[in-house]
């Protein structure tokens, strides 16, 4: 079991990272990680709805027929969003106001329904309700990384606005580079967010590769090749 | 409240209806998708691939159940050809399944030394040796897929790998390097 | 005897790609000259400065790519497009745009796509435009050519403006301006007309009698840098004309119709980097279309999506919008402009 | 009649989970509405306070806004809203939304706050697409710029002095970015121009004020 | 007329849905490998958008309005585009199988295209009529078919490139997604409304 | 269907009939200063035994016969086929594999000749005249028995070519584009009137209504020579056409295109569009055969290149050793770099002189770095997609396209930017400022399709076999469980005879095993057919083996168990 668990772990965070990897939910990811706390709210957002949506698919993965699967879950996944958002613009109305139209297109998240699909439809309730939690969260950081950045480069600011989530007293924790910073105004701009998620990409494969690498290498000494039967 | 919970219903079962009646209305059989994998894997049926054969293979695929890498005998062109069918990422071959031949090869049987067994014979998933019961066997050599199938059951290790020699009509203009000057990775 | 293999054939011309290159920076020089002479020393510093980051960088990249760097860098690519990305940046540039500019352009634009030859867009162009939307305040730092409203700065000034901060927002608006592309569009989109703009008593002084004072000998010398290039081979004839054609028919058709808001054809093809973009960036090879009916659809395209960014759009000159959007339409283009294969039916395939 | 049963399933099926899923939703919904309501409403509240200082009127901002018909002077070319202060019941200040219409990407749209006795009581950018970067620095939070107009009125500077210092005025401009400036500053002195014209209009209608509907 | 030729414009390059306003941006990845299949997935996309603009419109006006329920839009929306998906798909595949080859893979992809979704949301808020969403989710699929034949054909060319090892792949199409992103700028401002 | 008026000139400003092509410098004043020098006979020939497109002939003589001069070695086999012969008398050495000239380096089976310097031809039944009255059968009979391939380059069967199929026009390629060869140059100043009357065999044959002799206008004295020929001829049909200097207006597709303004089908033929196009060297050769029952036992070969040192134009044997003729005009200088036969554009660099002439060299070019500099190192610059070989290929094709695929081996769109249409002439080649062998790029491509052809021909092959080898374990696992179900049903009965044959059979494969082990004890097996293996394959092999003893092994563990 928790073989299981580590390697649902190990998925969600890195190896088959739903932004880095499968590259999915990429609108979101892209449009509001303009900022820190942008990025945390949206992915917050969204692992719930992972963790909620998943758990829903597994507790009713054997009654489903297939030809109205997809709306099934879909309707599932639509209800869910739909609440997340009703409480979000009664408790959260600023930061729900900044995030505009990618709450309720957390539905459409394409990495919500493929976890569906792909994982939470033949698994357990414990392993499916573990995996959108650790997927949701391997999004959750994406999202706050590249928001970050993003921020810092464009804005020259780091978590600007953190009131919107965490109160008035979170605006202490605001970070400044330099007040006569410019602004890259590229980093906060469509383009910017393009450029931003492909390197880090390249990062996430540079990391890989260097991981790889000594590992090949004792593979190879140590394993003769086996026999052609 | 009602009247959503209401509408809804309504809607959606209609909806349901609609896709009920249609899922058996508009059914359709089979999948031609097998066909187009099995077409372009090597037909060595050497089951390195851990299935029993090329076609088995080829319905995994399909179904799912199997990654695009895992014939070493189709190496890196059937991997490329593979993800161009099916969309999918090109990947390298999976090393647990074994390597790529650099060579083609082929067996050949040393004929002093057979004893006319026939279990190479019944190894041979494409027929390529000939021979009958208590005589010597050969390989036709332009038969064999050099899948080594038939080297472990051969009681008195008769059977050799050989390189497929390169004829006048069978050779091939070397590439040219530079420019791409890393060869793209495998 | 030493019998030497090679693949045939054997015999070969004597063009190669540093000649070209060299060739592009000799027709380049003229013009640049016309820009020296009308802008001022922050011409020279852009020269300098995007020269200078475009080979450090090219060099750093093809390191870390462990590439041999010191062929790669004699190709002189790296050259023209700093030299083409310094031309296009405006004169008082502070020297961290042009360089930000030049690291984008080689970096991003060029290295990440494998270097020389495999880079789908512009790199000149890029570096333009990432800084373009990066730093609009920056990209306005024209001055006004000689001869117009105390033309350009003195060098200490240039210097000061360019490697310092130093200046005030007064002092700096009194030395830069607008280009004349650029103030006729705000003005004609304020619902004032070209008259109005060219007796205006403080635009007026920027226009000469087609174009901007100063534009039309820098399109000229540019213009007749492109021929030498056509003449010695080094660029398609096709694009510059189908560019230039498509660009006056356009023009020409619309000022017809409206005079009083839509420029001459000649007021087009002489101002901003119309020639420069002709000759030297539309034809950048390596990101343009290559097949011969795909290059004249490639010049047009660039001509139309320029003139409407120029007239209409939010940005002021058009071209690098353009040709990177062209850019982005070559592979496609190359795909579906295949020129019929001797013996084939005109049928495609 | 299998068949029948199998398409029945299906139906029973999906109303199953529209049923509960439409329940769920039914069931926050009604329970955050109110919530939700207030929030909106204290939002743009918070917008307006920014302009007139909560200690300077007494009434329910939100409660007495009106209608106006479309204006040049405005810039609107339909129904825009106003909203009036009182203090004890005495007129003190309305907030308009005119319209700059010769931004550099397109209309700016503003709220401008006026005093009765014709000062600027504030201006704030609501919306605009100017180039960020340049035009963007009459956003409040971008510079204090916009700031600069409270306190001024017709006669506060000059009718001839209400354009920016390119163009003779006394209005800053930003390098590289005078027509963002221009049109506001333009937009803002009609503002003021109207509302000399119309300031008892305004007021008067407060008593016939309709209710607005928060959808159109 | 202008109206609707705005309508296009606006959608198509001003405000395109996938490099200006980031939606359908998993399919604009997903299937740009091949040049081919991206025309598939043009002509799925085209066809399920603007259906599902024009019959969001229909539901929004015709059931949630009168009903108040427009709280509900989300899963009304979402039901029904899932439902005329799965519907196109088995009906394309019994009567068609050559047309089912070029679309019938994608249509299932298309129910989590956000695009579409999001031209139904966008649709409402912009309070457009029934010709103008027909406009508004045609010009939104012509202007993310543009952009996704464009991007094949360039991810085409550039899988032949000698791409730094670490870049390859998916980094190096998002990179190229940026510059594309860049270029389109180039049109903001050019519909001042 | 000939355009006569449409007399095409070619001017200065590169205006041509055909898309593209290039100017080339033409050193070919090089080899004509003298006239073709017999080569004299030599002592040992090599005459391979495929020398021609096509299958290989069948053999007729055995090492140790003697030959004649003339007699047939091998004689054609199947339709695209030639014969071979001897080209001196003497005895045959050996039949077996050498090297000869080819791309691919490989050893082929020839013929080895010891000339008994008899000079012993053959009898021979000249048809001379008398070939009017016999049939286009008959004639191409004769040619096809003469061994006459296309001596123009590719060396195609010549009597394949010529069957009649509606065929109008006769096209007699005297062009000779490449620099440096002046091999047909000289055999028309000197056998004009042989030309014409090979010519006109060949009209014969097909039925034609036309002959052009097309001649570059760089050759002024083969002009004038065929011009006089053509007005001695009484018949009158034959017309000389004289075509600019433009590399390569002697390929086929593009001279017949110049001449009728009429394009081969890409995948077509000449034929399709009722042409037939013979080199003027081919001509000749039919003339010998009709005229003197000369079959094609030598050509005449440009010796050239500044590596040389008097180069000439000489008539020698198929199968004198390279060297020999080399050696014959003077031997090589001392700055000689590079061999090469055939063309600088076309031609094939021999990494050896040790290497018989064969029915397709027309030239052996002998370069130095004032002739050409070779590549010093293999690698080139990226294609920077100037579109320069655009402009260029006579094929109207996209070279750079053609490249980026052929490069990335994505075979499926290098063939959709049709691939096949390209004749290798190098044009693209020559203008690329980046030096890419793009040629080489596309012959590589080009082998790699049918080699990927061929690997799908044999997967199918195999997956029929596997199935019927499926379909036939079916049946008779089925006929077995049929048969098992009768001796069950019969072994109830009574059982023990069965169990008997068993023991027995087990005993005698015991027997034969320990009989094997015995002998393989006494005398190590030794493997064949493993000579001129290269390491690697050694090593793989060995590999092998230790891998099949490791196996066995677990196996015999097992079976201990
Ligand atoms: C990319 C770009 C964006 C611009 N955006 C604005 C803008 O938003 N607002 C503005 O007033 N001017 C903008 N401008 C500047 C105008 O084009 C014009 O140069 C300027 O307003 C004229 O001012 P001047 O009179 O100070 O020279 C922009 C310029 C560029 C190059
Ligand atoms: C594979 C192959 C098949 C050919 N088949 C025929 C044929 O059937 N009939 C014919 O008249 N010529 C045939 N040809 C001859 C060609 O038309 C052409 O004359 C010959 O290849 C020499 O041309 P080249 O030196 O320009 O390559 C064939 C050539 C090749 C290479
Ligand atoms: C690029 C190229 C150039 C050629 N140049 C000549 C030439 O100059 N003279 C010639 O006789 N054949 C030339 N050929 C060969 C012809 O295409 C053709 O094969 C030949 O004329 C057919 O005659 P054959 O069957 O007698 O060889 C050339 C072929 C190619 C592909
Ligand atoms: C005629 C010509 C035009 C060129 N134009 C450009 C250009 O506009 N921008 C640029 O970055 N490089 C240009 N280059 C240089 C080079 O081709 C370019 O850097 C490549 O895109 C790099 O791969 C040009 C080169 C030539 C020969
Ligand atoms: S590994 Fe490849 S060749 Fe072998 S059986 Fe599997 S698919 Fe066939
Ligand atoms: S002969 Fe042996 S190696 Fe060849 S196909 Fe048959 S089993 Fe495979
Ligand atoms: S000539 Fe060479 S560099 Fe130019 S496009 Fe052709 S292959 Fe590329
Ligand atoms: S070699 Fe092929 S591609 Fe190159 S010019 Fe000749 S025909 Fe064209
Ligand atoms: S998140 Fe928008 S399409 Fe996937």
């Amino acid at each position: 079991m928790p073989a299981q668990s580590i390697k649902i772990a190990k998925d969600g965070l890195w190896t088959n990272n739903v932004a880095l990897v499968q590259l999915l939910g990429l609108c979101p990811l892209l449009a509001v990680t303009g900022s820190f706390i942008n990025g945390l709210g949206l992915g917050i957002a969204t692992l719930i709805t992972l963790v909620v949506s998943n758990s829903c698919v597994s507790i009713i993965r054997h009654w489903v027929r297939p030809e109205v699967r997809i709306p099934i879950f879909v309707l599932i996944i639509a209800s869910i969003v739909t609440t997340i958002e009703l409480a979000m613009n009664a408790w959260f109305h600023e930061l729900f106001l900044t995030l505009g139209i990618f709450i309720p297109l957390i539905v459409t998240n394409c990495s919500i329904i493929a976890r569906a699909e792909s994982f939470a439809s033949k698994n357990s309730l414990v392993d499916s309700t573990f995996d959108g939690f650790m997927m949701g969260l391997g999004f959750l950081i994406v999202l706050v990384i590249l928001g970050s950045i993003r921020e810092i480069i464009g804005a020259g600011t780091l978590f600007a606005n953190a009131h919107l989530m965490f109160g008035e007293q979170a605006k202490t924790m605001l970070l400044s580079f330099g007040d006569n910073y410019p602004g890259f105004l590229l980093a906060i701009l469509p383009p910017g967010a393009f450029i931003g998620l492909g390197l880090l990409i390249a990062l996430k494969n540079h990391i890989d590769k260097k991981l790889k690498q000594p590992v090949t290498s004792t593979e190879a000494t140590g394993d003769t090749p086996s026999p052609a039967v | 409240m009602w009247v959503v919970v209401i509408t809804l219903a309504i809607i959606s079962a209609a909806f349901g209806l609609l896709l009920g009646y249609s899922a058996i209305r508009f059914k359709v059989e089979g999948d031609p998708v097998v066909d187009q994998i099995d077409a372009l894997l090597p037909q060595t049926q050497c089951g390195q691939c851990t299935y029993a054969g090329c076609r088995p293979y080829a319905e995994a695929i399909a179904k799912g159940e199997a990654d695009i890498n895992q014939c070493p005998p189709g190496g890196e062109a059937v991997i490329i050809a593979l993800a161009d069918l099916l969309d999918m990422e090109v990947k390298p071959l999976s090393a647990e399944h074994g390597v790529e031949k650099e060579t083609a090869t082929v067996v050949y049987i040393d004929e002093q030394t057979c004893i006319g067994c026939t279990l190479c014979i019944q190894a041979c998933p494409v027929d390529a040796i000939l021979g009958a019961a208590k005589q010597m066997h050969t390989v036709i050599e332009s038969e064999c897929t050099g899948c080594n199938l038939c080297i472990p059951p051969c009681p008195v290790d008769c059977i050799y790998v050989k390189p497929v020699e390169p004829t006048l009509q069978t050779w091939i203009w070397e590439q040219p390097i530079g420019g791409f000057a890393a060869p793209k990775a495998t | 005897m030493l019998f030497k293999k090679a693949d045939a054939p054997y015999l070969k011309d004597y063009s190669n790609v540093q000649s070209m290159m060299l060739k592009v920076i000799y027709a380049l020089i003229p013009g640049s000259i016309a820009m020296f002479w009308f802008f001022g020393w922050g011409v020279l510093f852009n020269l300098a400065i995007a020269i200078s980051v475009c080979l450090a960088s090219e060099a750093m990249m093809l390191k870390f790519r462990r590439r041999p760097v010191e062929p790669a860098l004699k190709d002189g690519s790296a050259l023209v497009t700093a030299c083409l990305l310094a031309l296009a940046l405006p004169p008082l540039a502070p020297w961290w745009l042009v360089a930000i500019a030049s690291l984008f352009a080689i970096v991003v634009a060029k290295h990440l796509y494998g270097g020389l030859g495999f880079n789908p867009f512009n790199p000149a162009m890029v570096g333009y435009v990432v800084v373009l939307i990066s730093f609009p305040r920056e990209m306005t730092l024209w001055t006004p050519p000689l001869g117009v409203a105390g033309g350009w700065p003195s060098f200490t000034d240039a210097v000061a403006i360019v490697f310092g901060s130093g200046i005030s927002t007064q002092a700096l608006d009194a030395i830069t301006m607008a280009t004349p592309i650029d103030i006729l569009k705000t003005h004609i989109n304020m619902e004032h007309d070209i008259e109005y703009v060219r007796t205006h008593k403080v635009y007026g002084e920027l226009f000469g009698p087609v174009t901007g004072v100063g534009w039309e000998w820098i399109n000229g010398l540019y213009l007749a840098g492109g021929l030498w290039l056509i003449k010695q081979g080094v660029i398609d004839k096709r694009i510059p004309i189908s560019f230039i054609i498509s660009l006056v028919l356009i023009s020409n058709f619309l000022s017809v119709l409206d005079y009083a808001s839509y420029s001459s054809a000649l007021f087009h093809t002489l101002s901003g980097g119309t020639m420069l973009a002709a000759f030297f960036i539309a034809t950048d090879p390596v990101t343009a279309s290559t097949t011969p009916r795909g290059r004249i659809i490639y010049g047009a395209g660039i001509a139309a999506i320029a003139y409407i960014i120029r007239n209409w759009g939010g940005y002021p000159d058009g071209i690098a919008f353009a040709v990177l959007l062209m850019n982005m339409a070559a592979p496609l283009l190359d795909q579906y402009t295949q020129p019929r294969t001797f013996g084939k039916s005109e049928a495609k395939s | 009649m299998n068949l029948h049963k199998q398409v029945l399933t299906t139906a029973v099926l999906l109303m199953i989970f529209a049923i509960i899923g439409a329940g769920v939703v039914g069931f926050t919904y009604e329970n955050t509405y109110d919530r939700i309501k207030r929030n909106e409403q204290l939002t743009t509240l918070r917008k307006l306070n920014t302009i007139l200082s909560p200690e300077s009127y007494d009434n329910a901002l939100l409660d007495d806004q009106i209608t106006l018909a479309k204006s040049t002077l405005l810039g609107t070319t339909d129904n825009s809203s106003a909203y009036l202060a009182y203090k004890n019941e005495v007129p003190v200040a309305a907030v308009l939304s005119p319209i700059a219409l010769n931004g550099y990407n397109g209309p700016i749209e503003l709220l401008v706050g006026i005093n009765y006795d014709g000062t600027l009581a504030g201006v704030r950018v609501t919306k605009h697409r100017e180039t960020p970067g340049l035009g963007d620095v009459v956003e409040s939070q971008r510079s204090d710029w916009i700031l600069g107009f409270t306190g001024k009125s017709l006669s506060n500077p000059a009718e001839n002095k209400w354009k920016v210092k390119r163009d003779g005025g006394e209005f800053d401009q930003f390098t590289g970015a005078t027509i963002t400036p221009r049109a506001v500053v333009k937009a803002v002195h009609s503002a003021l121009l109207y509302f000399k014209k119309h300031r008892d209009e305004i007021f008067k209608q407060k008593t016939d004020a309709s209710p607005v509907d928060k959808n159109s | 007329m202008t109206e609707y030729a705005l309508i296009l414009l606006s959608t198509i390059l001003v405000n395109n849905f996938v490099l200006v306003k980031f939606l359908g941006l998993c399919p604009f990845m997903g299937v740009s490998r091949k040049l081919e299949t991206a025309m598939g997935m043009a002509l799925a996309t085209t066809f399920v958008l603007t259906l599902s603009s024009v019959l969001s419109y229909l539901v929004n006006h015709y059931i949630l309005a009168p009903l108040e329920i427009e709280y509900m839009r989300t899963i009304m929306f979402i039901l029904v585009i899932a439902v005329v998906v799965q519907f196109t798909e088995m009906v394309v595949h019994k009567t068609s199988p050559l047309l089912y080859n070029v679309l019938g893979i994608f249509l299932p992809l298309i129910t989590t295209n956000c695009a579409v979704l999001g031209v139904a949301l966008l649709n409402v808020q912009v309070q457009n009529n029934f010709i103008q969403s027909l406009f508004y989710g045609f010009g939104a699929a012509v202007g993310f078919s543009l952009v996704l034949i464009l991007f094949s054909a360039m991810r085409e060319r550039i899988a032949a490139a000698d791409v730094p090892e670490i870049f390859q792949g998916t980094s190096i199409a998002l990179i190229t997604a940026g510059i594309m992103s860049l270029a389109f700028m180039g049109f903001a401002g050019l519909i001042k409304v | 269907m000939l355009s006569r008026d449409k007399t095409w000139v070619g001017n200065d400003n590169g205006e041509h009939s055909f898309h593209g092509g290039i100017k080339l410098p033409g050193h070919k004043d090089l080899s004509t200063q003298s006239p073709i020098a017999d080569m004299p006979a030599c002592d040992v020939y090599t005459v391979p035994l495929n020398q021609h497109i096509g299958a290989e002939g069948e053999i007729l003589v055995k090492a140790g016969d003697h030959v004649l001069k003339g007699q047939m070695l091998a004689r054609p086999h199947g339709m695209v086929s030639a014969a071979i012969h001897s080209p001196v008398s003497g005895e045959i050495i050996e039949i077996s594999n050498h090297r000869f000239p080819h791309p691919s380096g490989l050893a082929a089976p020839c013929f080895v000749i010891k000339n008994d310097h008899k000079d012993e031809w053959i009898e021979r039944n000249p048809v001379g005249d008398d070939y009017a009255q016999l049939g286009s059968h008959e004639l191409r009979g004769l040619i096809r028995d003469a061994g006459i391939v296309g001596l123009g380059g590719a060396g195609f069967p010549a009597a394949v070519k010529q069957t009649e199929v509606g065929i109008t026009t006769l096209i007699i390629n005297g062009v000779e584009c490449e620099p440096y060869i002046s091999c047909d140059d000289m055999l028309m100043r000197e056998h004009a009137d042989e030309i014409i009357a090979g010519a006109k065999i060949i009209a014969q044959i097909i039925k034609a209504e036309n002959c052009v002799i097309a001649i570059e206008d760089n050759k002024p004295q083969a002009i004038d020579a065929v011009s006089k020929a053509i007005n001695d001829d009484d018949s009158g049909f034959i017309e000389l056409q004289v075509v600019p200097t433009i590399y390569p207006s002697g390929g086929e597709r593009q001279l017949i295109k110049i001449i009728t303004g009429m394009e081969v089908p890409m995948n077509g033929l000449p034929a399709d569009i009722h042409v037939l196009c013979h080199n003027v060297a081919t001509s000749y050769a039919i003339y010998n055969a009709i005229y003197h029952a000369i079959p094609l036992i030598s050509r005449i070969v440009t010796i050239t290149g500044h590596g040389v040192q008097s180069p000439q134009n000489i008539n020698t044997a198929i199968g004198t050793p390279i060297k020999d003729c080399i050696e014959f005009c003077g031997g090589y200088r001392d700055d000689a770099r590079a061999l090469i036969m055939g063309g600088p554009m076309m031609g094939l660099t021999l990494d050896t002189d040790e290497l018989p002439v064969i029915k397709t060299s027309n030239c052996l070019l002998v370069t130095t770095p004032e002739d050409m500099a070779l590549p010093a190192s293999k690698s080139h610059m990226p294609c920077i997609r100037c579109g320069k070989c655009v402009d260029v290929c006579p094929a109207n094709l996209l070279p750079q396209q053609l490249y980026w695929y052929s490069a990335d081996r994505d075979y499926d769109r290098a063939i959709n930017l049709n691939l096949f249409g390209c004749i290798e002439c190098g044009c693209c080649d020559y203008v690329c400022p980046s030096d890419i062998p793009l040629v080489q790029y596309f012959r590589h491509a080009k082998s790699g399709i049918w080699e990927q052809e061929r690997e799908r021909k044999k997967s199918d092959i195999a997956r029929q076999r596997h199935e019927n080898r499926q379909a036939r374990q079916d049946k008779q696992k089925q006929e077995r469980e049929e048969r098992l179900r009768k001796k069950r049903e019969a072994l109830a009965k009574g059982k023990d005879s069965h169990k008997l044959e068993l023991d027995k059979k087990k005993a005698l494969i015991a027997d034969a095993l320990a009989r094997v082990k015995e002998k393989k004890a006494k005398q190590p097996v030794k493997p064949k057919n493993t000579e001129n293996l290269t390491e690697e394959q050694l090593e793989k092999i060995a590999e092998a083996d230790r891998r099949r003893k490791k196996l066995k092994k677990e196996r015999g563990d097992q079976d201990a168990v």
